[in-house]
C-alpha cells in the first residue's frame, strides 16, 4: 500500500509539473505580454517601467523566468496578483474553503443519490420504475448545469421564495445568530448550488452504478450467495452493492474535474465566492498570475481526489492490496 | 405497407419544389462551414429517403427497434432539419430587432412562439439559428477531437515505450484540469471572438479521453489471436495497424463521437454563458441563456427554451450513442 | 424508529428558533442597518484609484475630504463648500489658500489628523505610478505645505475661480503616519487598501470579496453621530438579482434604476419607494485612439477623424435611448450632464444621419468588396471590439442595439461583455477599441478637462484624445472669473471637441433609486447619491429584524 | 431442455452425467429454483423436497431450504465466494442465516467445519480472502460453506473440473468421507463418468436435456442400456481406481 501511494504520488508530481509548465508557456507564448501590467500609457517613465519589469523578473529570458517560477511555486510563493497587487496565495486561500465545501458536499450527495438510484434500478431491472429512472438520469446527465441552476432559482427562490438563490449567508443578520442558527443559515444557502451540482452528477453516477450493479448481479458468487439461502437484502447490500462499488470508486476520481468544471458555472450562477467564480473573474481581467495558480490548485485537488479514490479502492478490494 | 414510405418523400420533394428559390439562397449564402453542414444534412436526408423507399436492411430495422431510439432519432432529425432550414422556418432574421420600443420581452404568443428577448428579437428564430451554431460547433469540434485523439492513442498504443509514457502523462495532465479552465484560459489569451477558433479550441481540448480509449483498445487488440497470427505471417507492423487494428477501433470511436457531440454542445453552452463563447449578436443556445439570465424574473421563458433544446439534443445523442454501443460492441454492452 | 426521530425533532426545533431569535438586540434610534444590493464588488478601497461608484460610495464613508460640496453643488469661489476635515480656510492671495484642520478630527486608530497627512495625500495623488484618475484635476496646484500641526497651505500655478474646489474636493485625505513608510508600488496592493484606516463616519468591519462589505458606524464621529449603525454593500451577480433582493426585502436599497420596467418592479413592492434625482453623468462610446495591443502606436482605425464622425452619425441615439430607458433619459450631445451649469439645449452636436454616414464611409474608401456585409479597405475589414460591462443590463441592451445600427451601415462591432471589475482593470490601460462608458461627473465643467484633455492621458482620459486647441480653450474657460465668458469658452472648446468625435456621446439617464420606506431623513446629492447617507435614520418604531440584530 | 424426472433418497449419492450442454448444471440450479431469466421452469413442474414444493415455495421457505437443507458446490471454486469478503465471514453468514447462533459460536463452528474439510490452519483460512487460497483450498472452503449448516442434501456441480488431477481425487475423497459420515444425500454432477463412478450409488444419464437412463452405477458401467450411456462409459478413463470396491 505504501508503495502504491508512493508511485501514485510520483505520478501526480509529474502531472503537476506538466500542468504548471503548460499553463506557464501557454500564457507566455500568447500574443501581447499578459504577465505585464500595462504602465506605458499611464505616463510612467520608461526607466520606471523597466524597473518594475525587473522587479517582476520579466526582463529575463523565458527559461530563466520559468525556472524562477517553478522555484517560487515549489516554495509556496504563487506571486502577486496584477489586479489587486495582493499575494495570489492569499486570494486563493480566501476562496478555497467555499469551493471545497460546495464541491465535497456535492460529491457526497452526487454519489449517495447516484448509487442509491443505480442500485435500485439494477435490482428492479426492467420495471416501470427502472425505465422511468433511466430516462430521468439520462436527462439530468444531458442538462447544462448552469441552466439547471437557473431553473432551481426560478422555482425555489423566485416563485416559492423558500430558499436563497445567491450568496453564502444571509447578510445583515448572520453575525447575530446563534451558532446553530448560523449553521442552518449556511445550510439554506448551500441547498440550491449543491443540489444543482449533485443532481447533474448523480445522473451519470446512477447510470454508471446501474451498469456496474447489473454486471455484479450476473456474477457467480451472487448465485452462490442466493443458493446459500441468504436474504435478498444481504445479497444486494452485502454482496452485490459492495462489489459494484469498485468501478464506481474509479468513477469518483474521474468525476472530479467534471465537478470542478461544473463549479465554475454553478458558482457564477449562484454568486458563490469560490475558486470557480474567481477563475472567471481573473480570466476576464487577465490576472494571469491568479489564473496559473488556479490551474495548479485544481490539478492538486483532482490529483488528491484520485489518490483518495485509489486508496479507497485498495481498502474496498482486497485483491488490489497485493498488487505493486 | 411500403407505399406509406413514399409519403414523406413526396412531401419533401414538394417542399423542395415550392421553396426551391429560397433553398438556393440558403446554399449560396452563409459561410463555408454552414454550407458544409447544409450539404452534410442533405446527404443525411437523402440517405433517410433512400432507406425509406428501399426495404430496410435487417440491421437497421433492428437498430431502430427500441422505442426510445426511434423517439431520439425523430427529435434529432427534427432539430437538424429545422436547423438546416432555419432561414425558411424561422420567419425572422435572428438578429433583427423587430420593435425596440414596444416589442421587448414579449411572452410567447402566436406571432412569437417563444416570445421575444430584451431587444425585441424573435426567440423562435434565435433558437433555430442557435441550433445551427450549436450543432455545427458540436460536429466540427468532435471531428477534430476524435481525429487527434485517435492519432495520439494509436501512436501511444503502437509505439509504446517512452512515446507512450510521454503522451499518456500529457493526457493525464490534460484530464486533471477541469476542461472549462483550459477553455477559459485559451479563449481569453487569444482574445478571440471567432467561431472557427472556438471550434478549434474546443476540439484541441477534447481529445484526451478519446486517446485513452483508443490506446486501451489498441493494446487489447494487439494481443488478439488474429493480430498475433498476422504478425506470424510476416505482415509488417504498419500493415497490421492499418488493416487489423484500425478497423477494430472504429466502433468505439463512433460511439465516443456520438456522445462527444452532446458533450461539446454542453461545453459550448457553458462557455457562451460565461461570455467566452459565441459572441453577440449571433445566437447559440448558450448565448441565448446568457441573454436571458439577466432578465430571469421578467422573462423566464428566454432562459427556459434554449435549455430544453440543449437537453433534448444531448439526450437524443446519448440514446443513439448507447444504442450504437450495444449494436456495434455487444461485448461491452453492460458498461454504461 | 421513534427513538431515533425524537432527537432529530429537537434539532429541527432548535434550528428553527435559532434562525428567528438573535443574541443581543439593538435598541434606540441609531440601530438602523441598510443593505445595498449592488452588481459589482469594490475593486479597492484606496481612494486615489477608486473609480466605480461601487468603490467611491464606500470610500466616501470611510475617508473624508478637506471640504465637501453643499446641496446646491456650487463649485465656484471660496464660499460654496461645507467643512469636513478642515474647519475653516482663508485666502492669503490669488494663488495661496490656507486650511485649518478640525482639531476634533482623528484617525480611526486614534491618531490626530495633521497637516502632514494632507501634504502626503497630495504627493500620492500626483504620483505617476499611482496614476490616480483625478490627478488631472490637481495639475494647477503647484505645492502643498504643512505650516504646522493643524495648518496646511495650497499654492496654485494659475489664478482661477475653482481653486478651493480643486484643493478640497478631489482628494480623500490619507493617513500619512501609516502609509508614509510604504513604497509607492506596494501601496496599491497594500493591506491598507483592503483594511482602510480613515477619518469618516464609518469604519470597515468586514469585507468578504465577492460577497459583501460591511461598515460599522463610528459613534464618536466628530461631525455628529451617524444615523445608521451598519451599512452593508451586498454583491450580487447581476442587476436582476440585486433587484430581486430589494423587492423581496432582503436588501434595502438599489440605485441605478433607470428603466420603466425596473421602476415598475420596485413599485410593486409595498415597502419600497423610488427616489428620483438629477443625473450627474452621461453614457458614451469612447474611441481608443491608441492601438489596443501596442499603445505606443496610433489606432489603425480610429486615428481617422472622418471615420469617427461617420460612426457618430450612424448611431441613432434617440431610438436606442427610448428602447432602453423609455422616458427616463435625455440625449447627451457632448460630454456634459444636465447637472452642469453649462448644460443647455444648444450644446454642439453631431446629429444622427445614416445616409451621410454611409457617404462618408464610401468617401474614405470603405466598401464591402467581398460581399460579407462588412465594409473593408485594402483587405482590412471595418471591424472592432466594443467593450461594455456585462453586469449592466442597460448598457448591454444599448450595446446590442448599437451593434445592429452599425451593422446596417456595414460596420462590424464585436461585442465584448466584461465583468465590471475586469473592465476597470483593462480600460484605464487604454487597451480597447471602443469602450461603452458611463461617467458620473463632478458638478463642474472643469471635470471635462480630466476626461478629454491632454492632461488626463494616463488618468481619466482613457482614449488618449488630445487636441491642443481644445486644451487651450478649456484652460482659459477654467481660469476666467466671468461666468459669461467662461460659458462661451466652454462652448467653443466643446464645439471643437465634438467635431473631432473622440467618442459617440449618447445620453444622460435620469437617476432613480429605490429605498425601503423605514428610512427617514433620506436625502440624495446628485453627484454622489450616498454622500449624505450617514445622516439617514430608522426610527425605533419601524425597525425590522436586521436593524435589531447584532451588537 | 426437455422433461426430466428423478428422485433422490436420504443418504443416497446420485450422480448425474452427460456431455456438455446436456442440461446438468441447469438441473442443479433448477433444484434450488435459481434459474435466472430468460430461462424458466415450466409451470406444471414440481421439485419436491421433504414434501415441500420448491418451485411453489414462498421466499421464506425457499431461503430456509437453500443453504440450510440443500447445500450447493459450484464448478469454479472462486465463483462461490465474494472476492471482497473473507472466507470466514461468508461461512459465518451462511450458518447464521439458518441457525440461531451467536457470532462467536458461528465462528467456532465455521473453523471446525474448515478443519473438517481437511484445511490446515483453519484459523488462517477463516480470516483470508478468497484470492489468497489455491484452487483446491478454495474448493475445500466452498464445501465447508455448503455443509456448515448440516444440509440433508448436497449438490456438487462439477466440483472437480476446474482443479488439478491430484486435487480432484482429494476432493472426491473428501465428499465421500463427508457423505459416509452423515445422513446427507449427495447429487454429484459431472461430464466425467469416471468421477461419478468413484462416488455415486446411482447414476442418471442426461442427453440433450432428456433423462435417458437411471440405474445403479455398477450396473450402468457394466451394462449401459442407452447408446449415449455406452458412449460415456467408453470415454471414461478406465485406469481410475474404483473406490467403491476397495474401501
Amino acid at each position: 500500500m505504501g508503495r502504491l501511494i508512493g508511485r501514485k504520488l510520483f505520478q501526480a508530481l509529474v502531472v503537476m509539473l506538466l500542468v504548471t509548465t503548460s499553463t506557464f508557456f501557454l500564457i507566455h507564448i500568447a500574443p501581447g505580454d499578459p504577465f505585464m501590467p500595462d504602465l506605458s500609457v499611464s505616463g510612467v517613465s520608461a526607466e520606471r517601467t523597466d524597473q518594475i519589469r525587473r522587479n517582476f523578473g520579466l526582463d529575463r529570458p523565458i527559461y530563466v523566468q520559468y525556472g524562477a517560477y517553478l522555484k517560487n511555486v515549489a516554495s509556496g510563493n504563487l506571486g502577486l496578483s496584477f489586479r489587486s497587487y495582493r499575494p495570489v496565495s492569499e486570494i486563493i486561500i480566501e476562496r478555497l474553503p467555499n469551493t471545497i465545501v460546495l464541491t465535497s458536499l456535492a460529491l457526497i450527495m452526487d454519489f449517495a443519490i447516484g448509487i442509491l438510484i443505480g442500485t435500485w434500478q439494477a435490482w428492479k431491472r426492467g420495471s416501470a420504475g427502472d425505465r422511468f429512472l433511466t430516462v430521468a438520469t439520462l436527462t439530468l446527465h444531458s442538462t447544462p448545469v448552469f441552466w439547471f441552476g437557473f431553473m432551481l432559482i426560478l422555482a425555489f427562490s423566485v416563485s416559492l421564495r423558500i430558499l436563497p438563490g445567491s450568496g453564502v449567508v444571509t447578510i445583515g443578520i448572520y453575525d447575530s445568530l446563534t451558532p446553530l442558527g448560523q449553521l442552518w443559515d449556511r445550510i439554506k444557502h448551500l441547498i440550491l448550488p449543491v443540489s444543482t451540482l449533485a443532481l447533474i452528477g448523480a445522473g451519470s453516477t446512477a447510470r454508471f452504478q446501474r451498469a456496474a450493479m447489473l454486471d455484479t448481479l450476473s456474477q457467480d458468487f451472487i448465485k452462490s450467495a442466493r443458493a446459500r439461502g441468504l436474504s435478498e437484502c444481504t445479497v444486494i447490500f452485502r454482496h452485490a452493492l459492495r462489489n459494484s462499488l469498485l468501478p464506481t470508486i474509479t468513477l469518483l476520481g474521474l468525476s472530479l474535474p467534471v465537478l470542478l468544471s461544473g463549479s465554475v458555472l454553478v458558482e457564477t450562477v449562484f454568486s458563490w465566492p469560490g475558486i470557480g467564480a474567481l477563475t472567471v473573474d481573473s480570466v476576464q481581467s487577465r490576472d494571469y498570475m491568479v489564473v496559473t495558480a488556479i490551474g495548479l490548485v485544481s490539478a492538486v485537488m483532482v490529483l488528491a481526489g484520485n489518490l483518495v479514490a485509489d486508496i479507497l479502492y485498495s481498502v474496498a478490494d482486497p485483491r488490489a492490496r497485493r498488487k505493486p | 405497407m411500403r407505399s406509406f414510405r413514399w409519403v414523406p418523400v413526396t412531401l419533401f420533394v414538394l417542399f423542395v419544389v415550392v421553396r426551391a428559390g429560397r433553398i438556393g439562397d440558403l446554399l449560396s449564402t452563409g459561410t463555408f462551414v454552414e454550407q458544409t453542414l447544409v450539404a452534410l444534412t442533405f446527404t443525411l436526408l437523402a440517405a433517410i429517403i433512400w432507406l425509406t423507399i428501399t426495404p430496410w436492411p435487417e440491421v437497421l430495422s433492428k437498430f431502430f427497434k427500441p422505442f426510445d431510439v426511434r423517439i431520439a432519432s425523430l427529435v434529432l432529425g427534427a432539430i437538424m432539419i429545422l436547423a438546416v432550414f432555419a432561414p425558411i422556418a424561422s420567419g425572422h432574421h435572428p438578429n433583427t430587432q423587430l420593435d425596440l420600443v414596444n416589442g421587448q420581452l414579449l411572452p410567447p404568443s402566436l406571432a412569437h412562439p417563444f416570445g421575444t428577448d430584451f431587444v425585441s428579437r424573435d426567440l423562435w428564430s434565435r433558437v433555430l439559428f442557435g441550433a445551427r451554431v450549436s450543432l455545427m460547433i458540436g460536429v466540427l469540434a468532435v471531428t477534430m477531437a476524435i481525429t487527434i485523439g485517435t492519432m495520439v492513442g494509436m501512436a501511444a498504443g503502437y509505439f509504446g515505450g517512452w512515446v507512450e509514457l510521454v503522451l499518456m502523462r500529457l493526457v493525464d495532465a490534460g484530464l486533471s484540469i477541469p476542461r472549462v479552465f483550459w477553455l477559459l484560459v485559451i479563449v481569453s489569451l487569444w482574445g478571440t471572438t471567432d467561431i472557427y477558433v472556438l471550434i478549434l479550441i474546443i476540439g484541441l481540448t477534447g481529445w484526451f479521453s478519446t486517446s485513452r480509449l483508443v490506446r486501451a483498445e489498441v493494446l487489447r487488440i494487439r494481443e488478439e489471436d488474429f493480430v498475433v497470427a498476422a504478425r506470424g505471417l510476416g505482415i509488417s507492423e504498419a500493415g497490421i495497424v492499418i488493416r487489423q487494428i484500425l478497423p477494430n477501433v472504429v466502433p468505439p470511436i463512433i460511439v465516443n463521437a456520438t456522445l462527444g457531440i452532446g458533450q461539446v454542445i454542453l461545453v459550448e453552452a457553458g462557455l457562451s454563458f460565461l461570455g467566452f463563447g459565441v459572441q453577440p449578436p449571433w445566437p447559440s443556445w448558450g448565448t441565448i441563456i446568457q441573454d436571458g439570465s439577466a432578465r430571469i424574473i421578467a422573462a423566464p421563458w428566454i432562459v427556459t427554451v434554449p435549455g430544453v433544446a440543449i437537453a433534448l439534443t444531448v439526450v437524443s445523442l446519448a440514446i443513439l450513442g448507447d444504442r450504437l454501443q450495444t449494436t456495434l460492441n455487444p461485448r461491452d454492452s453492460a458498461q454504461f | 424508529m421513534i427513538k431515533i426521530l425524537q432527537p432529530l425533532g429537537a434539532i429541527a426545533l432548535t434550528t428553527t428558533f435559532a434562525a428567528c431569535g438573535s443574541g443581543s438586540d439593538c435598541t434606540g434610534d441609531y440601530c438602523g442597518t441598510i443593505i445595498i444590493a449592488q452588481g459589482a464588488d469594490a475593486e479597492s478601497l484606496f481612494p486615489p484609484t477608486m473609480q466605480a461608484v461601487s468603490s467611491t460610495a464606500i470610500g466616501d464613508m470611510i475617508y473624508l475630504r478637506l471640504a465637501d460640496l453643499s446641496d446646491d453643488l456650487n463649485t465656484v469661489g471660496d464660499g460654496g463648500l461645507v467643512p469636513q476635515l478642515a474647519s475653516s480656510w482663508t485666502r492669503l492671495d490669488e494663488s495661496h489658500l490656507r486650511f485649518t484642520l478640525d482639531n476634533r478630527a482623528i484617525w480611526q486608530d486614534g491618531q490626530p489628523v495633521t497637516a502632514a497627512d494632507v501634504a502626503f495625500t497630495y504627493s500620492v495623488y500626483t504620483d505617476t505610478i499611482v496614476a490616480a484618475p483625478l490627478a488631472a484635476n490637481l495639475d494647477k496646484i503647484s505645492n502643498v505645505v504643512a505650516i504646522d500641526e493643524r495648518t496646511v497651505e495650497f499654492e496654485f500655478t494659475t489664478v482661477y475661480p475653482e481653486q478651493l474646489f480643486d484643493a478640497a474636493y478631489h482628494m480623500r485625505i490619507l493617513p500619512a503616519h501609516l502609509m508614509d513608510s510604504i513604497e509607492t508600488t506596494e501601496l496599491l496592493g497594500h493591506e491598507l487598501t483592503r483594511n482602510p484606516v480613515g477619518t469618516g463616519p464609518y469604519r470597515l468591519h468586514q469585507w468578504l470579496p465577492g460577497q459583501f462589505i460591511e461598515l460599522h458606524a463610528d459613534t464618536s464621529f466628530f461631525l455628529g453621530r451617524p444615523g445608521l449603525r451598519r451599512i452593508i454593500w451586498q454583491v450580487t451577480p447581476d442587476y436582476e438579482s440585486a433587484l430581486a433582493l430589494v423587492v423581496s426585502e432582503q436588501a434595502d436599497l438599489i440605485d441605478n434604476m433607470r428603466t420603466p420596467r425596473h421602476i415598475e418592479q420596485a413599485n410593486s413592492a409595498a415597502q419600497l419607494r423610488a427616489v428620483e434625482f438629477a443625473s450627474g453623468g452621461y453614457a458614451y462610446l469612447q474611441f481608443g485612439l491608441r492601438d489596443a495591443e501596442d499603445p505606443s502606436r496610433p489606432h489603425a482605425l480610429f486615428q481617422d477623424r472622418t471615420l469617427r464622425r461617420a460612426l457618430s452619425m450612424a448611431v441613432d441615439r434617440e431610438t436606442t435611448m427610448r428602447a432602453v430607458y423609455g422616458d427616463f433619459s435625455t440625449i447627451a450631445v457632448a460630454p456634459v450632464s444636465p447637472l452642469l451649469s453649462i448644460w443647455g439645449p444648444d450644446l454642439p452636436r453631431i446629429d444622427y444621419n445614416r445616409d451621410r454616414a454611409v457617404e462618408l464611409l464610401e468617401g474614405l474608401g470603405w466598401r464591402d468588396s467581398d460581399g460579407d456585409g462588412v465594409r473593408d479597405r485594402n483587405g482590412m475589414p471595418l471591424s472592432f471590439q466594443l467593450a461594455y460591462p456585462a453586469s449592466d443590463p442597460n448598457r448591454t441592451s444599448a450595446a446590442v442595439i448599437i451593434q445592429d445600427q452599425l451593422r446596417q451601415v456595414g460596420v462590424d462591432a464585436q461585442l465584448a461583455g466584461l465583468e465590471l471589475n475586469s473592465l476597470l482593470a483593462t480600460i484605464p490601460t487604454g487597451k480597447f477599441d471602443v469602450y461603452f462608458g458611463f461617467y458620473g461627473q463632478d458638478p463642474t465643467p472643469s471635470s471635462i478637462r480630466g476626461n478629454w484633455g491632454t492632461v488626463g492621458i494616463g488618468g481619466g482620459n482613457f482614449g488618449s484624445y488630445s487636441n491642443p486647441r481644445v486644451d487651450d480653450l478649456m484652460d482659459r474657460a477654467i481660469a476666467t472669473f466671468d461666468p459669461e465668458e467662461s460659458r462661451s469658452l466652454w462652448y467653443q472648446a466643446l464645439e471643437e471637441m465634438v467635431a473631432d468625435a473622440p467618442a459617440i456621446f449618447l445620453y444622460s439617464p435620469k437617476s432613480v433609486l429605490a429605498v425601503h420606506r423605514r428610512f427617514e431623513n433620506v436625502t440624495v446629492r446628485p453627484d454622489q447619491w450616498a454622500a449624505t447617507m450617514w445622516t439617514w435614520q430608522v426610527p425605533e418604531t419601524r425597525m425590522i429584524d436586521r436593524d435589531k440584530a447584532g451588537s | 431442455m426437455g422433461d426430466l424426472s428423478f428422485e433422490v433418497n436420504e443418504g443416497e449419492t446420485v450422480g448425474i452425467v452427460g456431455e456438455s450442454g446436456s442440461g446438468k448444471s441447469v438441473t442443479a440450479l433448477a433444484l434450488l429454483n435459481l434459474i435466472s431469466p430468460p430461462g424458466e421452469i415450466r409451470a406444471e413442474s414440481q421439485i419436491v423436497f421433504f414434501g415441500e414444493d420448491i418451485l411453489r415455495a414462498d421466499t421464506k421457505t425457499l431461503r430456509k431450504i437453500r443453504g440450510g437443507q440443500i447445500g450447493i458446490i459450484f464448478q469454479n471454486p472462486a465463483a462461490s465466494f465474494n472476492p471482497v469478503l473473507t472466507i470466514g465471514s461468508q461461512i459465518d453468514e451462511t450458518l447464521r442465516a439458518h441457525r440461531p447462533v451467536s457470532r462467536n459460536e458461528a465462528r467456532k463452528t465455521s473453523i471446525d467445519t474448515l478443519s473438517k474439510v481437511g484445511l490446515p490452519h483453519p484459523e488462517t483460512v477463516y480470516s483470508s480472502f478468497p484470492h489468497s487460497l489455491s484452487g483446491g483450498m478454495q474448493q475445500r472452503a466452498a464445501i465447508a460453506m455448503a455443509i456448515v449448516a448440516n444440509p440433508q442434501l448436497l449438490i456438487a456441480d462439477e466440483p472437480t473440473t476446474a482443479l488439478d488431477v491430484t486435487v480432484q481425487a482429494q476432493i472426491i475423497q473428501l465428499l465421500r468421507d463427508l457423505t459416509d459420515a452423515s445422513e446427507t444425500a449427495l447429487i454429484i454432477i459431472s461430464h466425467d463418468l469416471g468421477v461419478i463412478n468413484q462416488i455415486a450409488d446411482r447414476t442418471i444419464v442426461l442427453h440433450r436435456g432428456q433423462l435417458v437412463e437411471d440405474a445403479p452405477t455398477r450396473q450402468l458401467i457394466e451394462q449401459p442400456h442407452h447408446p449415449q450411456s455406452a458412449l460415456l462409459v467408453q470415454a471414461a478413463p478406465t485406469t481410475a481406481p474404483k473406490f467403491g470396491e476397495t474401501s
